[in-house]
């Protein structure tokens, strides 16, 4: 297991990308699945820095973890929350569509991981648990 | 390294460098932003050679520029994209606005 | 800023190598600046797993910094402690020469680092905090 | 890929895959250990081909299969490195007693 902790800065948005590449690399994945992960970490961390903390200042927690081959990653925020969890995982739901978001963040954690997660609650923050089976080549 | 930006008659060249996430997203709509404010862009063409990797971010970037140029008549295309990013432009439903070569 | 935690196990070497070598990336690095961090980082870590925690199970912190261009990493056990820090830190000065260590951890890290600063407590822990100036290409 | 391991004659070729740091070095001095009870090896090459990385645990390593190897006059090389292995290997002294191609 391995936690960590950084800033809303969007330049973290790539390092916490490279430790779940990292991380996966003992399950000798295929580029597809280093593909899926990356992309699910980078849609799950940029939706703390853009919606949870609308760009302000604060902290983003990443837990990465397997049991056997199957891939954890928990990503947090505490910032504002989603008020209506069910509705922003709608496909094209976005609240900031004037700071081009594509509301597709959710769809394609959904796409790219076998299962997803998400918890919130106003003013407290947002914790997107996701997991995957990682084959391997 | 870093991300180009080439201007030849009406067109926008943009030689991306690194992931295409929200950080570097950001970077280039804003690049992009200054340019078409100083020269008469028509079309706007993004080089993926040395970019392996598009998520959300990067298809609401091209998906804005699409919408300021379409009114003008312009277009958007993607060139060298390797299969990573493919996937994630016909994910999106990005290749029936914008051209793909 | 960014804090790193990671269980006492050898396959984490690597992973703390690479989050070193990615957050330095924004500098621009030298092939020799990356490889003088990561090696500085990987001496410091195996010692945590190595010595820290003798092999055992043991949590290792990691928090990656810069004021400006220059690097500042902090890399923590909670094991059994150095009891003379000063004799430790002597060239080829090592405790457990049956496991081929080389007592060559600590020389590595000065050589490769501008500053090192080593605390220690026994039966409390060890942290080393290093620093490093990259100037980059 | 894999660190790969091969008996010709009286040496054994070990061509290291991955970073050599402790993780690794304790699987190879593993692996080196069982090679040696079976085989009647006198000289060990590894080859770092495929390895741009070694901390001072690679080099209790390679020292300690040196100690093994010379009480019966064999010999320990290292071939194909590159220049951040090298500038390890001359810092710790190991270009004295092990042959470098
Ligand atoms: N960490 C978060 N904190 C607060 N709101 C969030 C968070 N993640 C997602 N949301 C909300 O869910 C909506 C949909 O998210 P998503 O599908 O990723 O699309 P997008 O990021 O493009 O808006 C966002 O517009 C936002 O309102
Ligand atoms: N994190 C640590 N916890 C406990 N003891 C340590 C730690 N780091 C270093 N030491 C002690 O300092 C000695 C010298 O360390 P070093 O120069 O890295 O050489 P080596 O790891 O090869 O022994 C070690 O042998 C050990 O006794």
């Amino acid at each position: 297991m391995i936690h960590l902790e950084f800033n809303s800065e969007s330049e973290n948005e790539g390092i916490a990308r490279v430790l779940a590449a990292t991380y996966m690399m003992k399950f000798d994945p295929t580029m597809e699945e280093m593909a899926d992960v990356k992309t699910a970490v980078s849609e799950a961390v940029t939706n703390c820095i853009v919606h949870g903390y609308e760009d302000d200042q604060g902290k983003i927690f990443m837990d990465i973890s397997n049991e056997g081959s199957v891939l954890k990653i928990v990503i947090e925020d505490f910032g504002v929350g989603i008020p209506d969890v069910k509705q922003a995982m709608e496909p094209m739901y976005t609240t900031k569509p004037d700071e081009e978001r594509t509301g597709m963040g959710f769809s394609f954690m959904e796409a790219f991981m076998d299962k997803i997660e998400v918890s919130s609650e106003s003013g407290k923050g947002t914790r997107v648990i996701m997991e995957k089976k990682v084959t391997g080549k | 390294m870093a991300t180009e930006y080439q201007v030849e008659n009406r067109t926008l060249y943009v030689r991306l460098d690194g992931e295409l996430d929200h950080h570097l997203a950001e970077r280039v709509r804003h690049k992009c932003d200054v340019i078409l404010k100083s020269y008469p862009i028509r079309d706007i063409e993004f080089d993926f050679k040395n970019t392996g990797f598009m998520d959300s971010s990067g298809v609401g970037m091209i998906l804005g520029r699409y919408k300021q140029l379409k009114p003008l008549g312009g277009t958007v295309s993607v060139v060298n994209v390797n299969d990573v990013v493919k996937r994630i432009v016909h994910m999106a439903g990005l290749h029936k606005i914008i051209n793909e070569r």
